[in-house]
């Protein structure tokens, strides 16, 4: 497939979007900012950006505990995600579900989870929703290897097979959940042998490779949207940090760390882009440039906004009715 | 007034509201093809096609799973969960999805559901077919809990749960869907939540029950009239929103109170109820409130043994004698 | 596989008296001597014999719902199971249990369970106990092709997998869970392709076969012998009545059911030991002789014996400690 | 005496049983590798290999489900749940399985397994990480609940827990594990089930706390005492089987109560202490019950909202002096 350098220069903003709100993102933790956790999604940029690339507007996506990527490639602003990490009144969910539950409805987030596999379930029924609707929209559904041992993976997949829903399941393989490694989780050596068991198309693919999850993605997206059913698509990512910020990864051999980080997915990329004349150097600097804008901004934004009032935690239970 | 079945009125309810509704959609186990285990959802099958009325396969999670889903893109699905001991295969769902996401979302979202199951003591289904589960849902903010007595009420309740915008859980009851017959009106109507029902009027005696105990509590009631004990009933037809002005009013006027369940006993319905009375209304109060549910322990098969220790009629009768005395 | 003649005797037996003590319950439920409900064992015969055919006796089972062929296929009483179905104080669990939740510890019968998938769990964790006791007991473990849809299944028999457990899953594949065809629930024409989503061997066999069943179940169970893991052996076994007593089976073709009953395995079976010489049609007499005086014998117990004191009911919860 | 963490405590039980009995044995998500979520569990499975410490996949249906299975086999499982909203995972194995599965065999087999989980309000965990299900689980028969507030009494009591016959579910709390330490013998000792322990002796209020509560009850004891208010405090310590003996007692002294939770307030625990506290000892009280709990809602991230909804130390001096007015 050959792309268009828009649609390149697209990816590479997008990763590095990622990958500069999170590392800003664990700097205000480490600065004791951000409450909670951050399960950063260093590594995975090219996952979320090559799926999302692929998604039409009015498509829909969920996320996982480590949501943030997903949500800034879906297009979600950094300054209210900022600030949402923050606990802040401007955030996407005024302060109520920070880093794991991150959403923006209006811009097709159903919404990050803290549970692991908590959104198949609920990706899979958006997608009958949108079955029953008679619309065109695919929901794209993202969740972690470890996710895949679950019973709601299962009962949610198998349903969305029988019944040809326009669902997308991009398993983000890492090699770990937490600090047990997929490889003693599950008895494959491809994940996508699991797609078997519902007879639906699994495919493996580069995780850090953004065109090769475009590639596979955009093809199970049109199979969705073309009305023949739900795809699987492992990308193979190893995980380039701890699972969450502070973990020391003690149980991981250093250089799986090492081989892990050296081959950084957007450095790769850059390289790449530059090696074949796609982009220049000096475009991605740009780039780069008005990501940092908007990452200052962010940051900005969400020191300066205001908490929530406390009576507020009254509030958003039930919708009331006039 | 024409007469018709607890099964007969939810049935009415849902094809109504399929009718009034075209984002009203049903699915669960076994409904289409054979109208439900119970025959509640028959016919609805065939006037409503395959797609609404959707069969699913024996996977609890993603029936609940997948509601949120459609509720969230703008359906209004009615889940059916066959027997409320069931509900422990989606518990996830319920506790942390579908109770959860509008409020961790900041509002930005309606989850327009409803889960409808079924209780199920007192027909030797042993114990894991006879389940009462409304206590562990009560405990769960963010979920509205809806157990109606008779098919007036389920009719007009399921109606309103359909249309509210939030979730909602229906407990049914196994036992009612053919041994509860009752006047329903031909003419639409809703009834609205947080409204309890004084399904009986009286004035030495109080007892508040709800789902198939109502019947108990009415029989009790008619056994006690002949020793000259006039009891007032009181069916709060919702455990969330609960009516407690209705109950407070009916304690003031009688000052003994009896809390009746077919629950197990502990930690349930009947301990809320008679803490809000205790906190509302304490110096209104002639003797401890008294609480007549099933023993704690699993359900057992034999009859006999189902039979000792359900919550039952006599039980009721000791307990108000033991008020009165 | 040449079987020896006093195996053929053993399966004949033990599918007639599942037969035979299904046709007699079914009677005993129309009488209304038998509370709750029936799902009657009968057209699935073959399977519990052929597995259970293949245990040593040591080893243990978990039974489902339609559990009645489990139990006398693992050598369960009559009496006692007919009892227990009455709801008397003579029944193996005292009368608590009923139809779908017999129970013989001491014969290796774990429970029958009214949960759908509900013992696959447990069944998992009584060969993974098994496995650290270091001893070379097998589980047996049945479940119906709806059970295969529950996140239960799922999730032990991927850890099963991972941990090279010995337990066989045996898969009843009747075509049905109640009125929803398996042909509408699962997307796969040969359901023991949903082994490859574990990484185990799955096969499947006609569950109307005695013989096939044991071969199949036989090679698993050695297989989990030797400590190299479990399996999955689906049996296909139209279903031959109801899903329960009572059950009209509006929702399924008439010739469905008809080619089901033709087909009926004992009649088959038998016709076969007549045919090829290996039993002689006198010698099954004198065993269904002995199987109609075990129904006879287990009727009259269950109408003579006691129920349980009603104050029994506050029993059993928790062990007592002394 | 030497002082050592919550952590610590549970970390030594599991150890010292673990040793004492080969058939102990413990299961769950990431306890092996890096000793658990929490590192509760740091140290073990270097010391008893990874057959008896086994790190699971993220499956707590099926480290429920296995637990039952290996305890039916002779084992003695531990199974951790990292979070106890994740029991809404594994809740049909707890309400038709674990707590089934010995009253319905007539009392055949015996179920000796414990299932570890975390309570953990206070930590910004947002809704689906703060979870309180002890009420939950207090509902349904066949299953003790222990929920301890000290390292003393984490220790005695999961001791027990594992000698236990029958199936136990042990309520930690993630703010306990480094948050609290206390002394704790070197010498081995257990603390039987069913005994409450008064954490502070007094004579004008009573409060029954249990876990991170208690240590709210005794900081608003110390505020009260400024008041010349004089406070007992109680910890039930097991919720199944309850101590209502010693509660009572200390009712008949002090004639006032608050019963105090971390748990979500409708139909929870606190309603059924006070339902029996009202059942047992209904004219020894001067004044309704006050219950502090924590507010009906998904717990929210930030933390201005979080403290909000959160029961707090003043939330229960202010119960105490609305009750002493
Ligand atoms: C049901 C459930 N069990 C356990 C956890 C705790 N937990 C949070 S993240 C995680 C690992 C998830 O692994 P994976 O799905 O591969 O996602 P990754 O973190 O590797 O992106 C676990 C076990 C949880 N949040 N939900
Ligand atoms: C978790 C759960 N869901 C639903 C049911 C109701 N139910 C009882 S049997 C049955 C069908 C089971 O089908 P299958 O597993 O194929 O077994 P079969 O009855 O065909 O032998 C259903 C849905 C149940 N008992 N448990
Ligand atoms: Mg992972
Ligand atoms: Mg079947």
């Amino acid at each position: 497939m050959t792309l268009d350098k828009n649609k390149h220069a697209d990816f590479y903003k997008s990763m590095l979007r990622i990958r500069r709100f999170e590392e800003t993102a664990i700097e205000a933790f480490s600065a004791g900012k951000i409450p909670g956790f951050i399960h950063s999604y260093i590594g995975e940029e090219a996952i979320a950006s090559g799926v999302c690339g692929a998604l039409e507007p009015g498509d829909l996506i969920t996320g996982t505990h480590r949501g943030h990527g997903h949500c800034l490639a879906k297009g979600m602003r950094m300054d209210r995600m900022m600030a949402e990490l923050y606990g802040k009144a401007t955030g996407y969910n005024k302060g109520k579900g920070g880093s794991m539950h991150i959403s923006d409805f209006s811009c097709g987030v159903l919404g990050c989870n803290g549970i692991v596999a908590g959104g198949i379930g609920l990706a899979t029924g958006a997608a009958w929703g949108n079955q029953l609707q008679g619309n065109s929209r695919v929901v794209a559904c993202f969740f972690g290897d470890g996710a895949m041992n679950r019973g709601s993976f299962h009962e949610a997949v198998n349903m969305a097979s029988i019944w040809s829903l326009p669902v997308v399941y991009v398993v983000e393989a890492n090699g770990w959940g937490i600090s047990f490694s997929t490889r003693n989780a599950i008895n494959l050596v491809d994940l996508s042998e699991r797609a078997k068991a519902y007879g639906i198309p699994g495919v493996s693919v580069d995780g850090y490779d953004v065109m090769a999850v475009y590639e596979a993605a955009k093809a199970a997206i049109e199979r969705a949207r073309r009305g023949e059913g739900p795809s699987m698509v492992v990308c193979n990512a190893p995980r380039m940090r701890g699972h969450e910020e502070g973990d020391p990864q003690t149980y991981r051999p250093k250089d799986d760390i090492d081989k892990a980080k050296k081959n950084d997915p957007i450095k790769r990329y850059s390289e790449f882009l530059v090696a074949q004349s796609i982009l220049s150097k000096d475009e991605l600097k740009a780039i780069k440039q008005q990501v940092e804008e908007e990452v200052a901004q962010a940051i900005k934004f969400a020191d300066e906004s205001p908490y929530p009032n406390p009576e507020e935690a009254l509030q958003d239970l039930f919708v009331e009715e006039k | 007034m024409r007469e018709i079945t607890y099964a007969q009125a939810i049935n009415e309810a849902l094809r109504e509201e399929m009718k009034r509704d075209q984002r009203v959609i049903t699915l669960g186990e076994d409904i289409g093809g054979i109208g439900g285990n119970f025959g509640v959802t028959k016919g609805l099958q065939e006037e409503f096609g395959s797609q609404r009325v959707r069969d699913t396969p024996i996977s609890e999670d993603a029936i609940v799973g997948l509601s949120l889903g459609a509720a969230l893109v703008g359906m209004r699905p009615v889940a059916e969960i066959m027997f409320s001991t069931f509900l422990g295969c989606c518990m996830e769902e319920i506790v942390n999805q579908v109770t959860a996401i509008r409020y961790m979302s900041g509002g930005q979202c309606t989850i327009p559901m409803v889960i409808r199951t079924a209780n199920s003591l007192g027909r030797s289904g042993a114990a894991q077919h006879s389940g009462r589960a409304e206590a562990l849902i009560m405990h769960i903010p963010g979920i509205k809990v809806v157990i109606p007595a008779t098919p007036y009420d389920a009719k007009g309740l399921l109606k309103t749960a359909i249309r509210d915008p939030n979730p909602v859980i229906f407990f049914e009851h196994a036992m009612a869907y053919y041994g509860v017959k009752g006047e329903v009106p031909e003419e639409e109507y809703t009834i609205p939540f947080g409204v309890a029902d004084v399904k009986r009027q009286g004035k030495d005696l109080t007892i508040v029950a709800y789902s198939l105990m109502v019947r108990k509590a009415l029989e009790a009631a008619e056994i006690l009239a002949k020793d000259g004990i006039n009891v007032e009933v009181i069916d709060p037809r919702t455990l969330v929103p609960l009516d407690m002005d209705t109950i407070i009013k009916s304690v003031k006027k009688t000052h003994r109170v009896i809390v009746a369940s077919e629950e197990c006993e502990t930690a349930g319905v009947c301990a809320e109820i008679s803490y809000r009375i205790v906190e509302a209304a304490f110096d209104e109060l002639d003797a401890p409130i008294q609480r007549v549910a099933t023993a704690d322990v699993p359900v057992p098969f034999s009859p006999p043994l189902e039979k000792y220790m359900m919550a039952k009629t006599e039980d009721i009768v000791k307990a108000a004698k033991k008020l009165m005395a």
